[in-house]
């Protein structure tokens, strides 16, 4: 279909086409929730069968990097919203400026999470055959805080006493640890990706009080990632933090 | 859709109720509530997302089809997760270890 | 056994009649619409022929009584077949007090079973008339199901959960046991007996006096089919395991690429200990008899495999490894 | 059956294919791998699927070859067992799934609603690519090493025992849930934002509200299935645990995630089917259908509800015993808006004025087969029936009745009821309806005898049997031959009216719907001017357009008998 102006040929008037957008938006968005609905349901069959494993695994995670991201991460979803927001006031270069905000905090975001992954690879808690729940108090490294091995070999013999096959279930709850996050970073990246591409047509001027949609769309999107998020949060780093 | 125009200030202060109710939910996870740790880690995460849903994503201002194609979307998980569930913790317990029959496996 | 063309296979269990009248009651109500619209649809077809190119029919939009009658009248016949469905489904998985419980494995493409006494058979089940028998079975690796047609009852056997069945066969006789859930390459030889005998017989069964012959040679082919070697041994090669026609003095390829000579040693390490020199172009399947069998049983049955002195014909059988990468 | 008022008679005036339209609009391998007319693309799903349908067909024959004797003298164990999972891969995922949606929706909504396009047609092209790029690693997937875990890829066999190619086949599926996602995304916002002055939502064909329920399903059930499979992949490639009890992990819950899926799944490919049987049963019976918003709303009652029931696959797994009996319940619940549908497609034909055209044939075999199917599913769905007849040959009938007697009719009945408008032309009648006979019959020989089997006991994949079922089993090859013939033959004259068939004009049957307002083949706009609509579904009385004289059946002086 050809293109005039703003306006894609198979539509009639400007107003169809942005309602037609936005509802295909929140319909792909719905599907999204399903598809991650999987994963959620997985995890709460697993956790609701290996209590044990899934706290010692949690409390391996850094709550500080997770919390950090949790703030980065809404802290994008603001920025994006005052993109929106400044473009359908015609404010173009700060419609710019939030999306570049925007990008900066999702990379950002990224960053932290492969610094998280790094560690759980150093840890030997990424799932595989070379998994093992307690690598770390087996082998502390020489900066690691003595008291905090203590008591990690503490909770870990507990653990290990509840659940004999502990490492088995622990690397369960690091599959969707890893699936989760995993998936989620895709989104953010795919996000990213959009957001690049956003910039330029801001930059070239493309975005009107009267066409704005795909800095509405694209902010939907970034929403929902943020939304994911805020429940990944609390069911991975936060199961049983007050052993 | 959303001919509304939501106010910067409007952004902010849901902002800055996201970052309260996270510190929430992290001094909650503190406290050991037994099995309302989770109620309530979940109920936070939730109030949240329905922040962010309405607000930074207009929800509150689009038409009713966008409040229907949410409404469907938590529906239908709600479906998955609660009829499988059900047959979770309905079922039977498992002979657990039967030591006849494991000593049967693997022989 | 039967007519020539049975609809329905021999009832052999208390669930047996249950479950036909069921599937009667359903095949009522399902032929009467069936045969009601289907008329409806042939007649009205004849009846109401276009007689003119250009005629229309008459404009009926709908008419809400009938829509209520036929929402109404379905409904209430699907909750009577649903409520009967489930009075039999509630029986079938409650398992009454004080059942001979008998343990099964799945393995694949095996089916394990012990006796209350220990007693173990491969393939076999041994069960006594009138007597309320529940099974306690589990998987050792994919799923499987315990399926018995002529007693109406299956149950899937999962790994990592244990399930039960119960029933209480009502007639001697031998009958079918398949593995009715898809679990690889010979599910459809995942297949076996059910002999349920007489009380009496089977306690003698059971303390094993019903094992002993006095020529080894003929106790050894029954044992040879008793214990299900058979089932994997075909005489015509065709099965999972090589055919023993011929195999004693002869001798026999190894996977790992000796050759052996089958003598009585080879043929007993080849029952106890099978995995220690498999065959050629076979998988590692055949169960250990350790245990299982006495040593009278051991000779009787070398002798009787000594004594199958056929040609042996081409090993073309369900057993042959073929290529097959794995991805 | 030669009626003297087939649509072909002397009298017919003679029609023109338009100078330019859709077709001949652009030519080159180009302007067809990167159109976006949805019409277009149609067909590019026409061409893919049928491909499908046919690799799935010879897996089918083989099959039924191998299962002649008791031993199967075919192929091997390994080699049987890759045929019924390809087939039922092949048959599923790749022809019945996108079938009517992807040809026929893609084809008919937007005219239907009187738009130009869909809302997104580049994505809607989008959607094709995935497709293809889907089938490419399921293809793959078979000819190194095949597939044999059964299409239900029931873990752990599919995710640690099987030796085939599973993790090819598991991505192949995954990539094609998201063509599935796109176009059910792609006909919601088309029927709520497209539809032009006048079409209101209970003007809408049937067609469309079957197709806008479908897309209920693609959108909110689609998901589950890729990230199940997604997750089989991943832990046969990394060595996971998430359903191998081996290491913790449910298989079970497998079976649940599967089913949330893919019971929905059958509805996705019976509803399009409905939806055709809904616009060809009023059209050759010329009258309005009867109870119109009943039989919208059973659409989306069956959607929604289809949702409840997915564990009545599951009865014998060892699920709880109340969750059995609720979903038991529920699965007779789903029963109720099909059986309304059936009901009112019966009263439509009262006092009609019906013809014997090749459409309404199979229009009539559907209802006759899916009432056999739809019926059986009743056996099934209760628990104490259940247990004897899971897994054996009597699923396996209940399937094919509704699969292929009922959905796959349905797809050729809007084949044929549509070429005219697809191509232009009419196909020749009389083949079509012999064909049309000849499926029914092969048919009905092919799968009847399955149900017995089923009964008796006979299990599922099964490569070898007990001699006592060969007979049975014999009958079923031979009605399988007949059923080949029956497809093939629409295949060849099908291709043959593309030449030499008579010219079909706009509106040849006639029928009301908006798509017939347009030439045959329609140009690539759809509608030179956009349609107002102002009448309501199916109504031939107040439309002098389609050149009827109001007569109505036996109302008027009718040669011999008529009816009241
Ligand atoms: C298009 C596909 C399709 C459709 C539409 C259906 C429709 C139905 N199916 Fe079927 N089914 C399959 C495809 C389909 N199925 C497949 C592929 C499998 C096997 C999967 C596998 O394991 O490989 C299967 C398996 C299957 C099972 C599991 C069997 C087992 O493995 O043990 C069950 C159990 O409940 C079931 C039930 C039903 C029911 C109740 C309906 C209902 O929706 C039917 C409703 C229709 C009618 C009832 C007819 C019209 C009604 C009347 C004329 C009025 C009279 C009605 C009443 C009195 C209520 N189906
Ligand atoms: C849309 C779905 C669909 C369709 C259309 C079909 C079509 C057919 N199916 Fe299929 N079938 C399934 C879906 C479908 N099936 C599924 C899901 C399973 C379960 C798989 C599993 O257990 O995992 C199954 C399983 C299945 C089995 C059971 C296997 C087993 O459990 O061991 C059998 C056995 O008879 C069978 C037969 C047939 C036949 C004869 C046809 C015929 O209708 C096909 C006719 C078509 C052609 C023959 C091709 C076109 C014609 C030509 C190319 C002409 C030239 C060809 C010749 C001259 C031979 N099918
Ligand atoms: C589940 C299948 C199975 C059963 C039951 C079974 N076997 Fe086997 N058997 C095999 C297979 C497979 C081989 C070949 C691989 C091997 O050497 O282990 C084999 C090998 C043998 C051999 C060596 C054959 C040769 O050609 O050298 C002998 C002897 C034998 N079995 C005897 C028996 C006897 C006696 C019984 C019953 C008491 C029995 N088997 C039951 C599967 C089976
Ligand atoms: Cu074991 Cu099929
Ligand atoms: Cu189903």
């Amino acid at each position: 279909m050809h293109r005039t102006g703003e306006l894609y040929g198979q539509f009639e008037t400007l107003e169809q086409q942005k309602e037609s957008a936005a509802l295909g938006m929140w319909v792909f968005l719905s599907t999204e929730v399903l598809f991650f609905g999987g994963l959620f349901l997985t995890y709460t069959l697993n956790r609701h069968y290996y209590p044990a494993a899934f706290g010692v695994g949690s409390n391996t995670l850094d709550l500080k990097l997770g919390g950090l991201n949790t703030v980065i991460l809404i802290l994008s979803s603001l920025t994006m919203a005052m993109s929106v927001w400044a473009s359908s006031v015609g404010k173009r270069k700060q419609t710019t400026g939030f999306l570049v905000a925007t990008l900066l905090l999702g990379t950002a975001f990224l960053g932290v999470k492969v610094i998280e992954y790094k560690q759980k690879f150093d840890h030997h808690l990424v799932p595989g055959y070379h998994f093992q729940i307690d690598y770390r108090v087996q082998h502390p490294a020489p900066n690691d805080d003595p008291k905090e091995i203590e008591a990690e070999k503490e909770e870990l013999s507990k653990a290990f006493a509840k659940d004999p096959d502990l490492n088995a279930h622990a690397q369960l709850y690091f599959s969707l640890y890893f699936g989760m996050t995993g998936l989620h970073a895709l989104h953010m990246i795919v996000g990213a990706g959009m957001l690049v591409w956003l910039i330029r047509q801001s930059m070239l001027g493309r975005f009107t009080p009267t066409y704005n949609t795909p800095v509405e769309m694209i902010g939907l999107y970034w929403h929902f990632v943020d939304i994911v998020w805020i429940y990944l949060f609390p069911l991975l780093y936060l199961i049983d933090r007050h052993r | 859709m959303s001919e509304h125009i939501v106010s910067p200030k409007v952004y902010i202060g849901i902002f800055l109720s996201l970052m309260v109710l996270t510190a929430a939910t992290v001094a909650a996870a503190y406290v050991n509530l037994g099995p309302f740790n989770i109620v309530i880690a979940l109920a936070i995460a939730s109030l949240k997302a329905t922040l962010v849903v309405l607000y930074f994503m207009h929800a509150r201002y689009s038409p009713k089809r966008t409040h229907m194609v949410i409404i469907a979307a938590v529906f239908w998980l709600a479906i998955m997760l609660a009829l499988t569930l059900s047959d979770y913790v309905t079922r039977d317990r498992d002979l657990a270890s039967n030591t006849q029959l494991t000593g049967m496996l693997g022989s | 056994m039967q007519a020539q063309f049975p609809l329905i296979p021999e009832q052999a269990s208390n669930f047996a009649p249950t479950v036909d009248l069921l599937m009667l009651f359903i095949v009522a109500i399902c032929l009467f619409f069936a045969v009601a619209v289907t008329a409806a649809v042939i007649y009205f077809f004849f009846k109401y022929e276009r007689k003119h190119q250009t005629e229309i029919g008459v404009p009926i939009h709908g008419d809400m009584r009938l829509e209520t009658a036929w929402i109404v009248v379905p409904l209430v016949l699907a909750m009577a077949m649903f409520a009967w469905g489930a009075v039999v489904y509630v029986d079938f998985r409650h398992s009454p007090r004080d059942t001979l419980d008998i343990y099964v494995v799945g393995k694949q493409w095996m089916w394990k079973v012990q006796q209350p006494n220990g007693l173990k058979e491969i393939n076999e089940v041994h069960l006594p008339v009138d007597r309320d028998v529940r099974l306690v079975m589990a998987s050792e690796d994919v799923i499987h199901d315990f399926s018995v047609p002529a007693f109406r009852v299956k149950m899937d056997v999962v790994p990592g959960h244990y399930n039960t069945m119960w029933f209480r066969p009502t007639k001697a006789g031998r009958y079918r046991l398949y593995c009715s859930q898809y679990c690889g390459t010979n599910h459809a030889v995942m297949t076996g007996w059910i002999t349920v005998m007489e009380q009496s017989d089977y306690a003698a069964w059971l303390s094993g006096s019903a094992g002993t012959e006095a020529n080894p040679l003929i106790a050894g082919e029954k044992l040879f089919s008793e214990r299900a070697c058979v089932t994997c041994h075909l005489s015509d090669g065709k099965g999972r395991a090589p055919s023993l026609n011929g195999v004693y003095g002869g001798q026999v390829p190894l996977a790992d690429g000796r050759t052996v000579t089958a003598d009585d040693a080879y043929i007993r390490e080849s029952i106890l200990q099978p995995a220690a020199k498999i065959v050629a172009g076979y998988q590692p399947l055949m169960p250990s008899f350790q245990g299982q069998l006495t040593e009278e049983q051991i000779t009787a049955l070398i002798a009787y495999i000594k004594s199958l002195q056929g040609e042996p014909p081409p090993p073309t059988g369900a057993g042959v490894v073929t290529a097959s990468g794995k991805k | 059956m030669d009626t003297p008022t087939s649509t072909h008679s002397a009298t017919a005036p003679v029609y023109k294919i338009p100078e330019e339209h859709y077709l001949n609009s652009s030519y080159g391998i180009r302007s067809w791998l990167l159109t976006t007319d949805h019409k277009r693309i149609a067909l590019l799903y026409l061409f893919s699927v049928t491909f499908f349908f046919f690799v799935g067909g010879i897996f089918a024959t083989m099959i039924r070859i191998h299962l002649m004797t008791p031993q199967g003298f075919l192929v091997t164990p390994e080699t049987y067992n890759k045929l019924f999972t390809m087939h039922g891969v092949a048959m599923i995922f790749f022809f019945l799934i996108p079938s009517i949606p992807a040809v026929l929706g893609n084809f008919l909504v937007p005219l239907m609603i009187g738009a130009k396009d869909l809302a997104f047609p580049k994505i809607n092209l989008l959607s094709w690519y995935i497709y293809v790029l889907g089938g490419c690693f399921v293809l793959y997937s078979f000819s190194t090493g095949g597939l044999d875990t059964g299409w239900t890829f029931y873990t752990p066999l599919s995710s640690v025992y099987s030796n085939s190619a599973v993790t090819p086949a598991v991505l192949g599926i995954f990539i094609n849930g998201f063509s599935s996602i796109l176009t059910g995304l792609n006909f919601v916002v088309t029927v709520h934002t497209m539809r032009a002055p006048g079409m209101t939502w209970f003007r809408l064909p049937l067609f469309v509200w079957a197709q806008y329920a479908t897309s209920i399903i693609f959108i909110l059930g689609t998901p589950v299935i890729a990230i199940t499979l997604l997750l089989v992949g991943l832990e046969r490639m990394f060595h996971l645990g998430f359903f191998n009890p081996a290491l913790g992990g449910d298989p079970i819950l497998f079976q649940h995630l599967f089913w949330f899926y893919s019971h929905p799944a059958v509805y996705i490919m019976i509803l399009p089917a409905m939806g055709v049987i809904s616009e060809i049963i009023p059209t050759f019976a010329r009258k309005p259908i009867f109870g119109y918003s009943f039989i919208a709303g059973s659409s989306i009652a069956i959607a929604v509800i289809g949702f409840f029931v997915w564990a009545h696959h599951m009865f014998l797994t060892g699920e709880s015993v109340y969750a059995a009996l609720a979903f038991s319940f529920l699965s007779y619940l789903v029963a109720i808006p099909s059986a309304v549908k059936v009901f009112n497609w019966t009263s439509t034909l009262y006092k009609g004025s019906i013809s014997w055209d090749t459409p309404m044939l199979y229009g009539l075999g559907f209802i006759g087969l899916f009432l056999i199917g739809g019926l059986t599913g009743l056996f099934l769905a209760c628990l104490g029936l259940d247990i004897h007849i899971h897994d054996t040959y009597f699923v396996v009938a209940h399937f094919h009745y509704i699969m292929v007697g009922g959905a796959v009719m349905g797809y050729l009945g809007g084949i044929h009821f549509w070429w005219p408008k697809i191509s232009g032309r009419l196909y020749p009648e009389f083949l079509a309806r012999v064909s049309a006979i000849i499926l029914f019959m092969g048919f009905n020989l092919t799968f009847f005898p399955q149900f017995i089997l089923g009964y008796l006991g006979m299990p599922r994949r099964y490569h070898s049997y007990p001699p006592e079922f060969q007979v049975l089993n014999v009958m079923s090859t031979a009605g399988a031959s007949i059923l080949a013939l029956g497809y093939l033959l629409p295949m060849i004259y099908l291709i043959w009216s593309l030449k030499y068939g008579t010219v079909a004009g706009p509106n040849p049957w006639p029928a009301t719907g908006l798509e017939w307002k347009t030439d045959s083949p329609p140009p690539t706009e759809n509608f030179l001017v956009t349609p107002e609509v102002t009448w309501e579904p199916y109504d031939f009385e107040t439309r002098p357009d389609l050149e009827l004289d109001h007569i109505v059946a036996g109302k008027l002086p009718a040669p011999a008998h008529g009816d009241d």
